[in-house]
């Protein structure tokens, strides 16, 4: 299959601190690669240098082949990539239609009225299940959707590749399986994604493929099940219960 | 006190308020000396001054002339009958609010006539109004000379303007040094802030500097409301004028003078405009420092005018100034053009104000009132023009007196004829 | 849907109607010139609002580009004869390119820092202004009175201006809303809500501040012309942080990111602090500003959304607007 | 009804006009560890924040070892024992690890006592003590919730609340983390009230466990009970 | 040369006193971040104080420092504790206490015009118009005494926040409002008590002044602007910072002054600010 991005020799140092060091992977087009390792492993910090946050120390970033390492951030929507934060930033003051509309206005659909904009926002709302909170603001509302919204924000750029930041902490195991579906379904639907996460049931049962880290540098990859079962994995990540 | 701090200057609130009673028509019976008092339709005349903002001090000023001339005059009868009465305006020191302001006054209060607008800035705008409006207005102390070149019909000016005010400067230096030997006083530099007056005062400096063949080695404007004065001190150190000229407000004149003292410097003679330092506030302040500099002023207690001074210390606790004095002037101006009219028959408007007020020759004293108080005994709204500049409708005649710091106290000592004291040279600042 | 929308306008024009006729019943120049005086602050108000309201970045240095903007149309009219009209698009380019220029290096400061640096700003170009013998230094420059000549924006009674206030206020007015609907609105309000955020949505916060401080300072420039055409005075006083502040407030106090609050906010304060001014300041020096002071503190203490904030969520809105349906209800019958 | 140790009675807790918590009640023995489990925005945190002072209560009490705690302040709970470690971490990011649990320590007791906590402390949490001089806001997140579960314990806690200990931290993590929880509350005799979202883990550490809804608790008992409870199962357990 | 030399010493006492204005303003906006728009009222209110000692019971500036400090602290920490500290419920919305700040300077400044009125006021010390030659520089007494005055405020402020406990819990407040509640901190006396203390700096700021300069209600505005400019070219939070910076505005301005004239200093002050804050944020907020 081909990938749809490649990482190659990532490397992103903090004042002598090494965050990520030599990470290579890729995300293979269509499918779910999960990213996964303790924390402070370097995972947001790859994720923010994939979505231009951050500019890499060294190493590239190949996506579709093309290299954009170093882009700004902004560039990033209008080539199909977009992102959720880990600690999220809704738009405080703008209810939850607007923050989506905001989304489709500036992402690929390339709307240039609002109107159609809220209508496409509308229907990512019935799909994300946000709907009935159009008009909330993002203040009134939980955990839970607050996640959804950070999501539904980035599914109306009309991505091709969805980053997707740990949006399934602080969620029950139900909620926890709702949001699993949501994922599945925005897979199907063509998007491809490379999500992380530190719920491994959540982990095993959407990727295909995951990378594990460890002090920011990669330790290894492959399928879920083998990867979990990998001893090493288990004694500095996962711990004796879960296995 | 407890309804409001005036300690220093003992000018309280109750006292500030039973003057504003008594520009009221029914409430004047306060005034002393009154033989019969004004009690019909009043008169109203318009006042704009600052009454908030940075130069709510000097507003406050102005008020307390014109509200103490008002007194005489309706204790007296008013216009045969008639009393004056006084609408205030708030410029805040701004040109905008001005503006509105005297239009309300204008057209709201309907005002005869109007006085004020203590800044040229200020002026400037609402001159511009009074003439569309064509009602008549006289600054009493606005002195930029381009105020009165604009060819307005309805605007007068009593106050001598910045030409005069450097003019007299430069005269008092070069009598002193034609007089005593001893005074060299070939080179002169300004120390003023940088605005519209400060800058004008360097201009005129550098052109009587000229003029009387003096060198002009600089000028050093800083921005006005300084927190610090030192550097400025520093450069007039290193210019070494034989005389300094300088223009400052109030607040930054007292800085000037405890800077220059910190500093040690002490040029041999300093002149300044009136302006701060003819403030009750600036004495007060500097005290001793203040030794030894001279200013020129509209006004200065003198023979002429001991009783209107003492009386208004009295009541106010605050010495009537050059700023003052002019103010309570020109409601006396006020009043006698109003009466030439009452006495011709005319009718009392605007347009007659005006006229009367083109013609109107003022000389040694007001009718029924006092000598005039001012250090000329002459007021009258004439043309001329000088170096290029016309004044319409200005008080020619007018001319300063220029007094000195002596023993902390203000000593008149120019013109020469009618001065207290010897000029102290050089200067002793302590 | 479409008749509720009929029944507003329809209101709305009749205010509109109602407000255009004043001049012919209120004769006394200086209720209009209060009112000119409104429609000016709102004006101003509205114009910072892009900036300080919609974007986020609370410009204290306005005062600045106002006053550049009445510099520069009074001086193309003094030498070069240039009609105000066309000052209006000359200013309006100028110092938005000008301001946007200087205030791009500064976009990435936030909150009260960018604040700072337009304090900064607006002192500096004063302090140059002061110094300028072409602009007329400190005496700043006089536009004379005239006969009335509509080429030059001079008029010798209230009401043209009350007229040309009223419809600078309409079009900044209509303007500010329809950039608060448009695509370009939600940019701003994104970068204003967060930077990250609008990054990840392909939104270049950077550009978008150039954009609204282009805009912003452009239009109240245009405000300054009109401001040296009314007045006929300038001089570097006009572009002092006070005056800055004095555009500001209305915004806050009428409710900050919307269209309509600076509106309300001018239409409030301006009368009010006219009265004040009028009735305290010779009795009590200080306490027509104390008054002023006082409601601002209480309405940023009790309603920190402003007037349109408390209105948004009253009871009052719904009966409005229940009102407002049955009118419409009643005339589709 | 006999007094529990630590007892909430019938609370009632608003925000502004919302009302959030309606009769809500549960009890903690000396000792004993119970998960409070619920959806998202059911309460649980408003709970806890009730239970430490730091929101007022309408109506209803607070008992703590017979004496009633409700409408003192938050400095009050915290001199008696009753300690929050709050959801989120909220650490001092610009202070040394060391700083961070000094401030812990608050009470005069606690104060009196510090040295040897932080010597207990960093016998459990090795990392800590070489970490010991680094700035909070630089450590990585499971050592910022090592930090803040440290922090509750310089204050000599007889009542640790904890809210939602295990968000977004790696699984060994969490695992370690209730695994300290249980020691000490078996071998200091703490009381332990954990609100959690991962409801089985939580509730393989709890004695007994409260499932709040709405603000009100709906189903009660022991962990095991509500592990086989099929309506906890559906509704939190998922599949 | 010596007139440099001379130049020198008047900026390191004018930036003295920016300085003290500057440590006042470092503990609320730099330590607690309030946005603090008022400082230079307070510092105005504070001269008031020490001017109404003076003028009631003739006590000398730098005497009534403690009252006057006494007094400015209960006044900013009932200050803070009644009205400010409602509109600093929104954390991340910090607009709100910047127009709040606005507001209330408008008031302070109007309500000692309308009590005071709007004289210009002054009172005397021992020290005042005393003069202390050092070779060929001269310096101002009082303003020496403020300069030590300064340096021991400054050094008291860095012992308190570094070393003491309640510095710890400010700093600790500051960093986690919600984690300082958790441990004890009674943050609502913190953020009083910071906001006290810097009206009670502020307040000594004040007194200082009086001996050497005059009070008038607007005096505030002079010094409010400075106070930002050099809070935050010392760094947020650094007493020490705000020291230094204190000092490198004073000599600016007067050597700035000696070099371009007078007439261009302002300019000179504020562009320079702008650039330092400018590169500075540049190289903090610089990607990676
Ligand atoms: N801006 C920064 N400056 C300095 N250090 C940083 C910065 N951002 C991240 N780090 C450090 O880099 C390391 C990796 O952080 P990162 O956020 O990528 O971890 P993570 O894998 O996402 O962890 P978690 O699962 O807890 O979110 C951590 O030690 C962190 O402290
Ligand atoms: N400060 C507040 N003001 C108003 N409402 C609030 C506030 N904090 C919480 N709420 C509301 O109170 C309810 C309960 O909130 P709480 O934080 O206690 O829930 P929770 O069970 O802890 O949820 P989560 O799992 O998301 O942490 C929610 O509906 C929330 O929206
Ligand atoms: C009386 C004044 C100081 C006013 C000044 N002469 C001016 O014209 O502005
Ligand atoms: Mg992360
Ligand atoms: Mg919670």
């Amino acid at each position: 299959m081909e990938n749809i991005l490649e990482i190659k020799e990532l490397s992103k140092n903090f004042k002598g601190l090494k965050a990520v060091s030599d990470v290579t992977f890729s995300v293979e087009k269509g499918a779910i690669t999960g990213l996964i390792g303790s924390n402070g492993a370097g995972k947001t910090t790859t994720f923010n240098m994939i979505s231009g946050v951050l500019v890499p120390s060294s190493g590239k970033i190949l996506y579709n082949g093309k290299d954009i390492t170093g882009l700004k951030p902004y560039h990033y929507t209008s080539m199909g990539i977009a992102r959720t934060f880990q600690i999220m930033k809704p738009l405080k003051h703008m209810t939850v239609l607007d923050n989506v509309a905001s989304g489709a206005l500036y992402g690929r659909k390339g709307y240039q009225s609002t109107k159609q904009a809220k209508e496409y926002a509308e229907e990512i709302l019935q799909n994300t299940g946000l709907y009935d909170k159009r008009y909330c603001l993002p203040g009134d509302m939980g955990t839970p959707f607050k996640k959804r919204l950070e999501l539904a924000r980035a599914l109306a750029t009309d991505p091709e590749l969805l980053l997707l930041d740990e949006v399934m902490a602080g969620l029950n195991p139900t909620e926890t399986d709702e949001a699993v579906e949501l994922i599945r379904k925005i897979n199907e639907d063509g998007t491809t994604i490379l999500l992380i996460e530190h719920v491994m049931r959540a982990v095993a049962s959407l990727c295909k493929k995951v990378v594990m880290m460890h002090h920011g540098e990669k330790i290894t990859e492959g399928m879920p099940q083998e990867v979990m079962n990998d001893p090493y994995v288990i004694e500095i990540y996962l711990g004796k219960e879960e296995s | 006190g407890c309804g409001g701090y005036g300690s220093s200057k003992g000018s309280d609130t109750t006292d500030t308020s039973t003057t504003t009673d008594t520009q009221g028509s029914d409430n004047s019976t306060t005034a002393k000396t009154q033989e019969s008092t004004a009690t019909g339709d009043p008169i109203l005349i318009g006042a704009l001054y600052p009454l908030t903002g940075d130069l709510a001090d000097s507003g406050k000023n102005m008020q307390y002339g014109i509200d103490f001339a008002v007194e005489e005059i309706n204790a007296n009868g008013g216009i045969d009958g008639r009393p004056i009465k006084i609408i205030y305006g708030d410029t805040q020191g701004d040109g905008a609010p001005g503006m509105t302001e005297m239009e309300r006054l204008i057209t709201q209060e309907k005002v005869v006539a109007v006085m004020g607008a203590y800044q040229s800035g200020v002026t400037e705008v609402v001159s511009q109004v009074a003439e569309n409006y064509q009602i008549p207005m006289i600054t009493a102390n606005a002195t930029a000379d381009s105020l009165t070149s604009h060819g307005y019909e309805y605007f007068f000016r009593l106050a001598p303007t910045n030409m005069m005010f450097i003019r007299d400067m430069f005269q008092c230096l070069v009598d002193y040094a034609g007089k005593h030997s001893n005074a060299t006083i070939k080179t002169v530099a300004v120390c003023a802030d940088n605005t519209e007056l400060g800058q004008q005062t360097a201009t005129w400096a550098k052109f009587w500097a000229e003029k009387n063949g003096m060198e002009y080695l600089g000028d050093v404007l800083y921005s006005k409301g300084a927190a610090d004065l030192t550097s400025e001190v520093l450069q007039l150190k290193q210019l070494n004028p034989d005389a300094l000229i300088v223009d400052n407000y109030v607040s930054d004149a007292i800085l000037l003078t405890k800077t220059m003292n910190e500093q040690g410097y002490k040029p041999q003679i300093m002149i300044a405009k009136g302006n701060g330092y003819s403030e009750t506030s600036y004495l007060e302040s500097t005290g001793a420092q203040a030794n030894g500099i001279l200013f020129a002023t509209e006004y200065l207690q003198g023979e002429k005018s001991q009783d209107i001074y003492d009386r208004f210390m009295q009541k106010y606790n605050v010495a009537l100034n050059g700023h003052s004095a002019e103010a309570y002037t020109v409601v006396w101006i006020f009043k006698q053009a109003l009466q030439n009219l009452a006495n011709a028959g005319k009718e009392i408007n605007s347009e007659n104000l005006k006229t009367e007020l083109q013609t109107i020759k003022i000389e040694n004293s007001f009718e029924g009132g006092s000598e005039i108080i001012l250090p000329y005994n002459t007021i009258q709204f004439t043309d001329g023009e000088f170096n290029g500049i016309q004044y319409k409708q200005t008080n020619m005649l007018g001319n300063l007196v220029v007094a000195q710091f002596q023993d902390e106290e203000i000593k008149s000592v120019w013109p020469f004829d009618e001065a207290e004291v010897e000029i102290q040279y050089p200067a002793s600042f302590q | 849907m479409k008749k509720r929308i009929g029944s507003r306008q329809i209101l709305l024009l009749i205010m509109l109607f109602l407000v255009a006729l004043i001049p012919m019943f209120i004769k006394t120049p200086y209720i209009l010139s209060i009112l000119v005086m409104t429609f000016y602050t709102a004006s101003a108000s509205l114009a910072w609002s892009i900036l300080g309201g919609m974007t986020g970045q609370i410009s204290l240095g306005h005062a600045a580009f106002m006053g550049l903007g009445a510099y520069i149309s009074t001086l193309l009219l003094m030498n070069a004869n240039f009609t105000p009209w066309v000052s209006i698009i000359v200013v309006f380019f100028v110092v938005g390119g000008i301001s946007a220029l200087l205030l791009s290096p500064c976009f990435h400061l936030r909150g009260p820092y960018f604040s700072l640096v337009t304090i900064a700003f607006g002192e500096a170009f004063r302090n140059l202004l002061t110094n300028w013998n072409y602009a007329g230094k400190g005496q700043g420059l006089l536009l004379p009175f005239g006969d009335n000549s509509l080429i030059l924006m001079r008029f010798k009674s209230k009401a043209p201006y009350f007229y040309l206030a009223l419809v600078m206020v309409i079009l900044m007015y209509l303007l500010v809303k329809y950039i608060d609907q448009s695509k370009l609105g939600y940019a701003l309000k994104t970068v204003r809500e967060d930077e990250d955020t609008a990054n990840a949505i392909g939104i270049n916060p950077w550009k978008y501040k150039v954009i609204a401080t282009f805009i912003s300072c452009g239009l109240v420039a245009v405000c300054g012309v009109f401001y040296a055409s009314y007045i006929r005075f300038i001089s570097p006083d006009i572009m002092m942080q006070d005056q800055s502040v004095k555009f500001v407030l209305p915004a806050v106090i009428g409710g900050i990111g919307s269209a309509i609050g600076p509106l309300i906010g001018a239409i409030i304060l301006t009368p009010l602090s006219e009265y004040l001014n009028a009735t305290l300041s010779s009795i009590a020096p200080g306490a027509n500003l104390l008054v002023y002071a006082v409601i601002l503190i209480v309405v940023i203490l009790f309603q920190p959304r402003g007037i349109m904030g408390w209105y948004e969520n009253s009871k009052f809105k719904i009966k409005l607007n229940n009102w407002l349906d049955k009118l419409d209800g009643r005339k589709k019958e | 009804m006999t007094q529990k140790y630590f007892q909430v009675d019938r609370i009632n807790v608003c925000y502004g006009d919302i009302q959030v918590l309606w009769d809500t009640e549960f009890y903690v023995d000396k000792g004993e560890i119970i998960a409070i489990v619920g959806s998202n925005g059911a309460g649980k945190s408003t709970i806890v924040k009730t239970c430490a002072g730091l929101i007022g209560i309408k109506s209803g009490s607070i008992y703590y070892n017979g004496a009633e705690l409700a409408g003192k302040t938050s400095r009050q709970f915290i001199d008696l024992g009753v300690i929050l470690v709050p959801e989120g971490r909220q650490l001092f990011p610009n202070m040394t690890v060391y700083e961070n649990l000094e401030i812990g320590a608050s009470s005069k007791e606690a104060k009196a006592k510090k040295k040897e906590t932080v010597e207990k402390i960093f016998e459990w949490f090795p990392i800590l003590k070489e970490r010991k001089n680094q700035q909070a806001g630089t450590l990585s997140g499971g050592e910022q919730q090592m930090v803040a579960f440290s922090r509750g314990m310089m204050g000599l806690p007889k009542l640790l609340m904890m809210d939602e200990p295990s968000l977004g931290l790696a699984p060994n993590i969490v695992d370690n983390i209730f695994l300290i929880t249980k020691k000490i509350a078996k071998e200091e005799g703490i009381s332990i009230v954990l609100v959690e979202q991962d409801v089985r883990k939580a509730l393989r550490i709890a004695n007994r466990a409260y499932v709040l809804e709405n603000g009100v608790v709906r189903i009660t008992g022991t962990a095991s009970e509500l592990l086989s409870n099929a309506e906890v199962k559906k509704a939190y357990l998922g599949f | 040369m010596s007139t440099f030399l001379q130049a020198g010493a008047n900026g390191l006492m004018v930036g003295g006193i920016y300085a003290l204005i500057g440590v006042s303003l470092t503990l609320i906006f730099g330590v607690m971040k309030i946005i603090n728009f008022c400082q230079g009222e307070l510092l105005m209110l504070g001269m008031y104080t020490s001017f109404v000692l003076y003028d009631q019971f003739g006590l000398d500036p730098f005497l009534a420092i403690p009252i006057v400090a006494i007094f400015m602290f209960i006044f900013g920490a009932l200050l803070q504790f009644t009205l400010i500290t409602r509109s600093l419920k929104d954390e991340d919305d910090d607009t709100n206490v910047l127009f709040l700040t606005v507001g209330l300077g408008i008031l302070f400044q109007n309500l000692a015009l309308l009590y005071f009125k709007s004289d210009y006021r002054t009172a005397s010390s021992i020290f005042s118009d005393k003069i202390v030659s050092l070779g060929v520089i001269t310096v101002s007494l009082p303003k020496l005494v403020s300069f030590i005055l300064l340096i021991i405020v400054t050094a008291l402020m860095f012992l308190l926040l570094k070393y003491t406990n309640i510095g710890k819990q400010i700093r600790a407040t500051s960093q986690n409002k919600i984690g300082a509640e958790v441990s004890g901190i009674k943050t609502k006396s913190i953020y009083a008590a910071t906001y006290g203390l810097g009206a009670a700096i502020a307040g000594i700021t004040g007194a200082c002044l009086m001996s050497f300069y005059y009070v008038f209600p607007s005096v505030g505005e002079i010094y409010g602007t400075r106070s930002f400019i050099v809070v935050t070219m010392g760094g947020l939070g650094s007493v020490v910072g705000a020291l230094v910076s204190g000092i490198v505005l004073g000599l600016m301005e007067t050597i700035g002054a000696v070099v371009v004239g007078s007439s261009f200093k302002d300019t000179i002050v504020f562009l320079t600010f702008i650039c330092i804050l400018v590169v500075k944020q540049r190289l903090k907020t610089k990607r990676g």
